[in-house]
Parts: structure tokens; sequence; C-alpha cells
């Protein structure tokens, strides 16, 4: 019997984060004998729906999408209903669409937990400076976690500036320091940035500590090796893949699967 | 005294602290023939402008049949019944001759073009002046001489009782000219007003019915061309005055030296075929044709910038030229027909367009050398009596005589020993004439081998020791220029008598 | 007249014919009427975008913010549908909107007279931020809206709509360029400015209607984007303006302005969407994708200019 | 000569006082030494990139790749040393891939002989392409290279490297550009190519000359971005080349050839990065931001076009 062939499209391939991911199902793809075929959409919504319209074409056994925007996304998840492709999704979920299962972290919980261990180190009171990535839901969720679990606490969050590529998040830092040289706290929502932002703190000689998010090899190294940096929200990408796959496979031999997967984000705070 | 249909009252145009034209007042009239006569840079092509709507006058008044007028824009002026055709050409390389010729003045109905009555009107009016240019041609395959008669086809396409000609010969070869002439007799017979710009003496005194010269932007004096004559029309235009036009060749010098270059049998099978002659050290040798006989084509191959067949040599050696570098380091140096887009950077000053060809040989070891290149362009300046404000004026700014002679200056410094001159007097005044005529005297004097390639025959019968006629992409014959007739060399060029 | 329309696109489509030639070898389901539709609708919004930008560039200029008028264009209808308005309202504002941003482009290049490159740069960053601004830096969804929903998801006479779309650009589109007195003033105006003017065009008027019109075909693949994603995003058609520019290369339309037509910039769209499908059908490495689609621009140019070559020759 | 300094960069020096005169108004920390060094640090690797620019742009051509060349030299560097490999070796590898990713761009727009847009729009894929794959997508990061630390870090007399390298750059091109004939080729080429074909001017090689040069400014400007980031990423400085091309043009470079120098291009540079920095320290909206540059970019243009008009007139 033919391997079943499964689509897999991810947000980006240029992001640690959604390496790992993409490592993650290509191994779980080989545990679970699939054909997995992996296509990335750049951040770019509409290559993303030509590249699984194409997958329909195709006529694959299933769909595994982290998609670039949940609202968006509908239409060619419509047709891969009409076309009874089952479709599952990763990191980021789909509204208003037909999904056998979602496997994501929870990303405003992990946010939370951020903020959580930035109201112990402060002792619940300093100024804190945040990264963001205008206009990406993920990371919007996380932030707006943080910020729900410092909100009764004193720490003020006194600057947010964008820091959607290594250089510019320690630009940005760097710049956010010598605005707000009390600075205590840098929530960085992801490892590219918490590594941006702890270069610039090294930089500046300023006090501030950074917290991270995603955990992937690299950041947790930088949570090793620089005392700036003092923990990271861990995200189970290869879990995640590795998951994803075991559930379409289950799906496709007609065993029961849930309609959630949640990947719990655990703290790292070092060796 | 026919009626007055158009007059300038104390015109001015200023370009900062240039008066480019100064207080002018002219009275245009109903079927005469105008003309404007001053040397390069006087003000002949901004007071068109002017009257074109292409410029607002600084002060003064231009009044039409009596009535005061401004000229916002080209179409106003064009709305007034004023048909002008440029010295710079204003054509659209990739629209065919019907399409130019209606530029922006379509037959059309609800903004949408009516193609076929494009095309039929515009052969109706190539028809009616007798131009032999087919309408369906894209214009960027035309000759500058076809493109000029295409200009003028333009000109006429609207309906206009003053018609503006500036310099429309300077890129005409006698049977275009014919073609012209006819046409503004035409105009002329139609009870039109046409004014007439141009550098060509006898041209002048041909066409004109009254004249007024113009010197530094001023007004001179208009007089009836029937009370002068070509002599005191120079002395009024440049100020003093004017013994020759041709300088003589000062005859203590007149062996002519050593083989300077051999062209034997030169072919491109697209431009020209078997090509041969010889040019010595100390002789000017005068190309004369009809436009497109392929003169250009032969000096593009000797430059390097079209490919050949064949053999050249130069002092004995066999060379071949691939690109215009190979060429200068052969002693060669070419002042193309077209200075606007083949000599000049427009853009830049006059300093940097002097030394365009010798800023790297005057140069040390990679490093520009602005002490001498300065003294080069003054020099420059002097030498060759180029009018500009400062050296650091953009050569886009200048007269087209000045740009001329820019074009020379450039290879002046590099002494070449072969020049050559593709129309190097085209738009040129008669006093810059005599000063580029006496510069290749000088050169010649000095041992430069020189090629001359005119349109204009008195000029290089009287400039050549030998002339060769081109016709068709061939060269037909060789002449001694000493005692030789103008008659003569029509026969060949035109190839009337071809049994020879 | 099909001779002559064979001869004029000989190079380029000839590239597009061996690029479906070869994909056809390479996908089984290439030539399946399912994916040749999906090709077709991939393409209509960079299509229409690029009929704009052919405008632009004819006049020897460009339009970087296209991209970003898209976006705008989209969250501008989806927003107003999300607060209740009508569709027979919004629609006409949305691509007044547009319209307007093209015509800043047009009137501050015109006005300031300098290179359209640096306007309309500028203005792709202050539209996506008003873009980003007017939502958030969210997407807006809107799910049932019947016309809103029709635009990229209807049939007409079992035709997908968005197709019935590109059909009307082009036809308007080659119409104005090669039949009106406007099309030919483009042409003139792009290919020599100065001789426009001599010739009584008024230049800047020309330059602000065209600059108009490539706003509007924006606004229109913006609203054709937003109908088809059933959502506008502040970040939608981010860089969409390169594909646009190189499908009016592959084209055949000169950056030195005054030549192209709306049928070479179509076959140019036509190329790039059919290589991104057969790369995407062959699964091909996202970084190869990136690789090969530059290596097949150049080589599109190339054949382009060697054929214009040996034409001119 | 200073004199003349001031009127030739009159408008745009002024529009750089005036940005940093109001900076100094809306945030305190503005005029801080360490806030200066940080704006010079800041701006010192898209200036010296765009300084490269500024050789393409004044042969009226542009260079969309050089973004892409900066993250390929930075990643070459990083996985040679990683790997081992002598930093004194990688460097001038590193370099020579710059060299080579810019004599492509000049090779196939001199060969083909169709218009730089599209050859490094086509290279700036096809080296973003090359870069991801040579990492894989990876940032790759290295921390214990003191030579290579020393690139950004470093200090000497007390000046920071960066600052030092910067101005040698300044002063080498500044000195290529105004004082050696190639320099002047470079002008004359821009200005009119076929004149200076006609003037004996090797044009091609000229332009290749040219694009090896911006392709080694972005080299330069790609290692020195990997020692900032103690790290290579095949996405860095993506959308670099609009920020170079905003700083020539700025600087008052024209895009139609044969006009600009260092000197605008380095204030032009400045003036890109005071705002930056003073919208980030103003903690301005990033949306806002994106409206706030391309206005003040238009802004800026205007000045410089008035201000020429006047000088005209
Ligand atoms: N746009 C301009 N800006 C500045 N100066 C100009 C401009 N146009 C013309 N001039 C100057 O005005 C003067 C008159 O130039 P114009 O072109 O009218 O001369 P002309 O009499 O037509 O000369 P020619 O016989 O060489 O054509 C010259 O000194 C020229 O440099
Ligand atoms: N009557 C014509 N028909 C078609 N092409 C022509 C004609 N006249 C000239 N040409 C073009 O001009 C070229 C040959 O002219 P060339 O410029 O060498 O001649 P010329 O004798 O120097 O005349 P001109 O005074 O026009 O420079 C040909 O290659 C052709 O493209
Ligand atoms: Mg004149
Ligand atoms: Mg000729």
């Amino acid at each position: 019997k033919d391997e079943p062939v499964v689509c897999a499209s991810l947000l980006t391939q240029s992001h640690p984060f959604y390496i790992a991911l993409g490592n993650g199902l290509k191994e779980g793809a080989k545990l679970q004998h699939i054909n997995l075929k992996v296509s990335v959409a750049n951040q770019d919504l509409a290559k993303q729906i030509n590249d699984i319209e194409d997958c329909i074409t195709k006529n694959v056994d299933a769909i595994v999408i982290s998609p670039v925007d949940s609202k968006g996304i509908r239409g060619p998840l419509k047709k891969a209903e009409r076309a009874n492709i089952p479709v599952i999704t990763v990191d980021i979920g789909a509204e208003n669409s037909k999904i056998v299962s979602h496997i994501a972290t929870d990303n405003y919980g992990g946010g939370a937990v951020a903020g959580k261990l930035a109201v112990k180190q402060l002792g619940g009171k300093g100024q804190v400076v945040m990264l963001s990535y205008p206009g990406i839901s993920s990371v919007e969720a996380r932030l707006q976690g943080f910020r729900d679990a410092v909100a009764d606490t004193d720490i003020k969050i006194v600057a947010v500036q964008p820091g959607k590529t290594r250089e510019e998040s320690m630009t940005s830092t760097i710049n956010m320091l010598q605005a707000n040289p009390e600075t205590d706290l840098i929530f960085a929502f992801g490892d590219d940035m918490m590594i941006g932002a702890g270069l610039a703190v090294t930089k500046q000689k300023s006090k501030a500590v950074v917290i991270g998010f995603d955990g992937m090899p690299e950041g947790i190294k930088a949570v090793d090796e620089n005392d700036h940096i003092i923990g990271v929200v861990k995200q189970d990408a290869d879990a995640m893949g590795k998951t994803a796959m075991k559930v379409v496979a289950d799906y496709l031999n007609g065993k029961e699967v849930k309609s959630e997967y949640p990947i719990v984000p655990v703290l790292y705070t070092g060796k | 005294m026919s009626k007055v249909l158009l007059e300038t009252v104390g015109l001015c145009k200023h370009f900062g602290d240039n008066k480019a034209v100064d207080g002018l007042s002219i009275k245009f009239r109903a079927g005469k023939v105008h003309t404007i006569l001053g040397e390069n840079g006087c003000g002949k092509s901004t007071t068109l402008k002017m009257l074109a709507g292409v410029h607002a006058p600084t002060f003064g008044s231009v009044l039409r049949n009596g009535k005061n007028v401004e000229f916002k824009s080209p179409r106003d002026s064009r709305d007034n019944g004023i048909a002008i055709i440029f010295q710079e050409l204003s054509l659209c390389n990739n629209l065919t001759v019907a399409e130019n010729i209606f530029a922006n003045n379509e037959p059309h109905r609800f903004g949408v073009i009516d193609s076929k009555k494009i095309l039929s009107d515009a052969e109706a009016i190539l028809n009616k002046y007798h131009i032999p240019i087919s309408a369906e041609i894209k214009v960027g395959s035309l000759s500058m001489a076809q493109r000029q008669l295409v200009e003028i086809a333009k000109g006429l396409s609207y309906p206009s009782d003053v018609v503006i000609f500036d310099e429309p010969t300077s890129s005409l070869s006698d049977s275009e000219v014919e073609i012209l002439f006819n046409i503004i007799s035409e105009l002329k017979s139609e009870n039109k007003s046409i004014i007439y710009v141009s550098h060509k003496m006898a041209e002048i005194m041909r066409i004109s019915d009254e004249i007024t010269v113009m010197r530094d932007g001023q007004y001179i004096d208009t007089v009836n061309k029937e009370e002068t004559s070509i002599d005191p029309l120079i002395t009024m235009m440049v100020g003093r005055e004017m013994n020759d036009i041709y300088p003589s060749k000062n005859e203590s010098v007149s062996e002519i030296g050593d083989l300077a270059l051999s062209v034997k049998s030169l072919t491109n099978p697209n431009a020209f075929h078997n090509v041969s002659f010889d040019l010595h050290a100390g002789e000017v040798v005068g190309f004369f044709g009809l436009v497109g006989a392929g003169r250009s084509d032969v000096m593009n191959a000797l430059f390097g910038m079209l490919p050949y067949e064949g053999e050249i040599i130069i002092k004995g050696k066999k060379v071949t030229i691939e690109t215009p570098i190979i060429a200068i380091k052969n002693g060669i140096a070419f002042v193309t027909e077209n200075r606007k887009e083949e000599g000049l950077v427009l853009d830049h000053s006059v300093h940097i367009n002097c030394n365009l060809a010798s800023f790297e040989r005057i140069a040390t070891r990679g490093l520009i050398n602005e002490q001498a290149e300065v003294s080069q362009t003054e020099e420059s300046i002097k030498r060759m009596n180029i009018r500009v404000q400062n050296r650091l004026q953009s050569v886009g700014s200048l007269s087209g005589g000045n740009q001329q002679k820019i074009v020379l200056a450039k290879w002046l410094e590099r002494q070449p020993d072969i020049l050559i001159l593709d129309e190097p007097t085209r738009g040129v005044d008669v006093g810059a004439k005599y000063e580029i005529y006496s510069i290749i005297r000088e050169l010649t004097e000095k041992g430069t081998a020189v090629i001359l390639v005119s349109s204009e025959l008195p000029e290089v019968m009287n400039m050549s020791d030998r002339l060769f006629v081109m016709r068709e992409k061939k060269l037909v014959k060789e002449f001694k220029t000493k005692g030789l007739t103008q008659d003569q060399v029509m026969v060949y060029a035109t190839g009337v008598d071809s049994n020879d | 007249m099909i001779k002559g329309f064979f001869r004029e696109y000989a190079g380029i489509l000839g590239g597009l014919l061996i690029l479906c030639l070869v994909s056809s070898f390479l996908s089984e389901y290439f030539w399946s009427v399912n994916n040749v539709t999906n090709i077709v609708l991939q393409t209509s919004i960079v299509a229409i975008v690029a009929f704009g930008m052919t405008y632009a560039i004819l006049l020897a200029g460009i339009d970087l913010s296209v991209g970003s008028i898209v976006a705008l264009t989209g969250l501008v209808l989806v927003i107003g549908l999300t607060n209740g308005l009508p569709f027979s309202l919004m629609l006409p504002i949305a691509l007044l909107v547009a319209v307007f941003c093209g015509f800043s482009n047009g009137l501050i290049t015109t006005w300031l007279g300098v290179h359209p490159f640096i306007v309309t740069m500028s203005f792709m960053g202050i539209w996506r931020g008003v873009a980003m601004l007017t939502s958030d830096g969210q997407a807006v969804s809107l799910y049932d809206n019947a016309p809103f929903e029709y635009i990229f998801n209807g049939y007409l006479f079992g035709i997908p709509f968005p197709i019935i779309i590109l059909l009307s650009m082009i036809a308007l589109n080659h119409f104005v360029l090669s039949k009106t007195t406007f099309g030919r003033r483009v042409y003139i105006v792009g290919g020599n400015p100065e001789a426009a003017a001599y010739s009584g065009i008024n230049v800047s008027k020309t330059t602000i209607y065209s600059y108009m019109i490539t706003g509007l075909m924006a606004g229109v693949g913006g609203v054709m984007l937003a109908s088809r994603m059933f959502s506008a995003q502040p970040t939608a058609a981010n860089g969409m303006e390169l594909d646009a520019i190189a499908a009016c290369v592959l084209g055949g339309t000169s950056l030195t302005g005054g030549r192209g037509t709306i049928i070479g910039t179509l076959i140019g769209a036509l190329i790039i969407a059919v290589l991104s499908n057969v790369m995407s059908l062959m699964n091909v490495d996202f970084f190869v994708s990136l690789i090969v689609k530059g290596v097949v621009i150049l080589i599109a140019v190339g054949i382009d200019v060697y054929k214009n070559k040996r034409k001119a020759a």
C-alpha cells in the first residue's frame, strides 16, 4: 500500500521555531510512514492560499497548516473541505473553518508565564519594555498574556517597539534603553529578539534583564551563557511536529482524535 | 505693406543673470518670410520659444493681430494659429510617422482615436508637401534628415497662419532643402507669415523678404532683403567686418605629408560597400553625399562603433578597430554629427565636457589633474571663443553653436593624427564657422589629417584638398577640388549621370 | 492581426509556451482543468495590479506603493462592510481611496518634479502605516456578505467571477492604451516628455491621471484579494510591487518609458504564475524556488533581448 | 572649500539640522554622547551600503540586491569562522563573494543590456535563496572570535572601530568618485553613456566595476552587521536596499544618473538614522513611524528641489 501523501504549509522557514517545527513534522512523518511535502508561505497569505490550492489540486490525503492568518485562510480551507481533505492546524489556529484537530502552544498562556517570572524577578515593581511584531497575531497574544499577568502589580510597561528581526530588536532595545535608563526588564517575543535585546543590554551596560520566548537551542544557550537573559518560555516545537503527524496518521487510519492537543510551554531559567 | 499678423514689443527673456533676449521688437507680416539672423547664442531660439509658449517672457509682450496675448503653454500658441518647427526634434521614436504628426492632435471621437484617419490625413499632408516618407514607418528608424521633414509635417498639421522654422535645414541636404523651400513658397502663397532662422547665408538671401539681425540678445536692425547683401549682414551680426567665409590655405606648407590612413574595401553589409581611400598627414579630405548616402556609417566604422570587413591601415600598420578606445589609441578623433546624443553630457559642466576625451591622459596614475584640466578648459574657451558664463555652467544651457565648439574642443587636447569631422558646422553661425575652419587649417598645418563629412557642398569644396562622393552606400567618385564645379559633384551625388 | 500579434509577442509567448511544456512534463497535474483555473485565479490579482503598473512604467516611472494600496483598499472595504454599510456604497468608496492614493503619487511626483521611485517609496510606507493604523494592525474578517464574497468566489455563466474581472480589465486597459487619445499621450510623454510638452500635451495632467489609474487597478486588486481571503489584512500584498514590475518587464515594457502593452504584461504575469505554480506542484524547496524564480526571470528577459536584437539586425 | 561645501549641501544639511533641532526638543536624551554615538553606529552599516548604492545610481542604475548580499556575506564569514577557518582568510573570501555578486549584477546588466532594476531584482531573490540554503534558513552565531568581534565592538584610540570603518569608507569612496579617473568615468557614463562611448570610455567595464564596488560595500556592511549581531542570519538586511536608495536620493543623487556625491549620501543616511532614532526614543507607534518616515522623506526631497529651483532662477 502506498504511503499517504500529506501537505504541510508552514508560516515561515527562517525562524528557529518554525525550522524546529518543520523538522519535527518531517521526523514525525518518517515515524508514521507518511509522504510529507512541506511548503513555506514566507508570511505571505496569498502565497499560502496558492500553496493550499495547489495541494488540493494534487488531491493529497491531508493538510497540515500553520496559517499566516487565522481568518484569511478560510477560503482555501473551505475548498479542502469540499474536496474532503482533512485539515490539521499547528501553532496557529483557523477560525470559522472545519478543522480535524489543533495542535499548539498556548501563546497567551506562555506570555502569562513570562509575566509571572517578571513579577517574581522584579518583586512586583519596576519598568518594562517590550519588543513586538506589529500585525502578527501570535505575537500579540504573547504580549497580551504578559500584560495581563503584570496588570495588578506596580510594573509599568514604558515602551513597545518593533523588533521583527534580531538586528532591529537590538537597535530598538538600544534606543528604548536610551530613553528609559531605569528599565528593569525586557520582554522579547522570540529567541532572535531575546538575543538581540541581550546584546543591546550588554552594549548599553544596562541593569535590565531579558525574558524571551520560543526556547530553541540557540535561545537556550543564550539563557545559559548570558547573565542578563534570565529565562525563556520554551515551546516544544519538536513534540508539536511529531504530535501533528501522529494525529494525521491516526485520523487516516480511522482512529479517533481529539480536537485539541495543547502543548504546554514551560519556563526555562538556565542550568 | 501687408498686414502684421504677429508682433513683439520689448520682448525680454532672462535666465538668471543671463539676458538671453533683451528688448526685442519685430513685426511679422502676412505673405512674407521674415528671417532672424544672429550668432550662436544671441537668443533666436529663445525668442521663438516665447512665441510658441514654451518660455514665458520676463518682460515685454506679444501682439497677435494687434491684440495682446499671453501664451501659457505650447497649446495656447497653437490654438492662436502659430505653428512651430523646433530646432530640437520633438518626436517619439517608438511611434510611427503618422502618429507623430498628429501627436496630441489626433482625430478622435469621444477620446477614441481614429487610426485610419490619422494615417490617411498624415499621408495627405506628406503628399501635399511632397515629402517622400511612408506614414506607417516608426520614426526611430528614420535618418535625422527624414525626421526633420516629419517634424515639419507635424508643424503643418494644424491650422495656422504664422509658421516658425528654427534652423530647419541644418540637417537637410540639398534635395530636402528644395522640398522645404517649395513648402515655404506654398505657405507664402497662402498669405501666411513665415518666421525663419538659419545660419546659411545663401539660403537666407534666397528665401527671405525681411531680415532682422540680433546680437547678444539685443535687437540690431530690420532690413529688406532687396536693400542688403551678405557682407553688411555679417558685419551687423558679428559687430565687426569679416572679409572671407573660408580662411585661405597657407600655401607655403601645402606639401602633403606621409600616408596617415589607408582604407581598403571597407564593407558593412547593412551600411556601406567596398569603400577604399587614402588619407595623408596635413590633408583635408571631404566626403560629400546626399543624406543617407552612408558617410556617417563609414566614419562610425573607422571609429570602432560599427563592425566592418576589409582593412584599415594606419601609418603603415594594419589595425583592427573594434572599439573607440582602439581608434583613439591609433590617433583618431571623431566629432559626430549628433552632438547632443553622442558628443556631450548635457547635464554636466563645460569643464567636464571640454575634458571628456582627455581627462584620462592628463591624469597621473589614475588621479584627476584638476589644475591641468582647468587650464585646458580656459584655453579652449579662449581659443575657440566659446560663449559661456563660467566653466561650471552646464553644457545643456548653451546655444547649439557653442555646444558644437565644445565637442571640437574635447578632441583638440589629444592632438589627434586623424580628425574625423561629421557635419562640424551644422547649426553654427558664420563667425563660429570661420573659427572652426581656421582650426582645421591650423591643425593641418601641424600635420593632422582631416576627414570632413558635410552636406554643404561649398564647405567641402572650399575646405578640402580632395573630395569623395558617396551615393547609396558606395564611394562613387574621387575629385581634386582645385577647379571643381558644384555641378560636377552633384552629378555623382545624385546619380543622374550614372553611366560614367 | 493574429499574425501581427504573434510576431509582436513571439519572444515572450515562446517563453511562456516553453515553460508550460516543461511544466507538463514535470507535473502530471499541470494541465488539469482545476490547475489551469487555479493558475489564472492566482495570477488575476497580480496581473490587474501589473496593468496599473504598466501605466506608471510607460511614463518611465514606477509605483512602489501598489502593495500598500492593495492592503489599504481591502481594509477600507471590509471595515466599512463590517460596520454595516452596504457593499454598493463601500465598493466605490474603497476604489476612490485607491484612486486618491494614486493621485497623491502623481501629484507629488509632478509637483516636486522628482523621480516617482522616491515618491512612491515614501507613500509605500505612508499607506502601509495608514492601513495598519486603520485596523490597529489586526486582520479584519467578514464572512456573511454575499456581494463581497461573490467578487472572488462567485460564478457568472459558470465562469469564476474573478476571471470575468480579469478579462474586463484586460479589455479596458488595452482599449485605453491603444485606442484613446489619453493612451497615446501616455506613450508620447513616456517616450519623450520634452517632445510631449512641445506638442502641447499637458504632461502633469497625463502623469497624474496615469498614476490614478495605477492606483485604481491596485484598488481593484485589493478588493479581489480581500474577497479571496474573506478578510483584509494590513500586511497584505507586501512586496507585490516587485511581482507587478517583473510582470511588466517580462512582458516587454521598457523601464525607460514609452514602450509596452497590456497583453505583454498579461503574458509576463502568467509566466510568473506558471513558474510559482509548477514549483509548488513539485514541492520545490522554498529557498530553491527563490533562486529558480530569479534565474527564470533573467533567462526570459534575456530571450526577449536576444529576439529583439535579431529582429533589429 | 568649506563655503562651497555648505553651499552645495545647503538644502539637505539644513534638513538634517532642523531635524536634529526638533529632535532635541522632543527628547532630552537626544544629544547625549551615548545616543549620538548610537546614531552613528546604527547608521554606519546602512551608510556604507548606500555609498555602494551611490555608484549604481550615478550610472542611472540601481541595485536591489544589496540587502541579500549583506546577508550572504555575513553568512559566508560566520560559517567559515565557526568551521575553524582563520579570520584573516575568511574576511577576504567573504568580501570576494560580495564583489562576485556585484560582478554578476554588472555583467548581466551590460551583457543583456537590460535595466539593472530587473537584473538586480532577480539577483535579490537568487542571493537570498543561496544565503538561506547555505545555512538552511538558520541563524549561525559566533561568540568567541576576537577579530570578528572587534569589527563592530572594538575600539581604536578610544573610538568605536565601526566609526573608523565608516570614516575610511567615506574617505575612500569620496576620493574614488571625486579624484580618480574611474570616478570621472562613472559620472560621464551616468550622464550620457553614448557620449561616453564616443569619448573612448569603456562603458561596460565602468559599469561592471561600479557594480563590483556596490557589491563590495554591501559586503563590508554584511561583515559589520554579522559582527554587531555576533551572528549571521539569512534573513538579515531584508529591505535594506530601500533605506540605501532613500539615503542616496535624500542626499541629492539623481536617479536619472550622473549627479550625486558620497557626502550627500552620508547626510541622507544620517537623516534617516536620526529620524528612526528619535521616533524610537519617543516610543512612537510603529504604524505611525511608517507614516512619519514617508512624510519626512517627501519633505526633505521637496526642500532640496525647492532650493535647487531657487538657485537656478
Ligand atoms: N533653459 C535655459 N537656461 C539658461 N540659459 C539658457 C536656456 N536656454 C537658452 N539659454 C541661454 O540663452 C542664450 C540664447 O540661447 P538661444 O538658444 O536662444 O540661442 P540661439 O540664438 O538660438 O543660438 P543658436 O544659433 O546656436 O541656436 C544662450 O546664452 C543660452 O545659453
Ligand atoms: N532614405 C533612407 N531610407 C532609409 N534609411 C535611411 C535613409 N537615409 C538614411 N537612412 C539611415 O541612415 C543610415 C545611413 O546614413 P548615414 O547617416 O551613414 O548617411 P550620411 O551620408 O552620413 O547622411 P546623414 O546626413 O543623414 O548623416 C542608414 O543606415 C539608414 O539607417
Ligand atoms: Mg537656436
Ligand atoms: Mg551623416
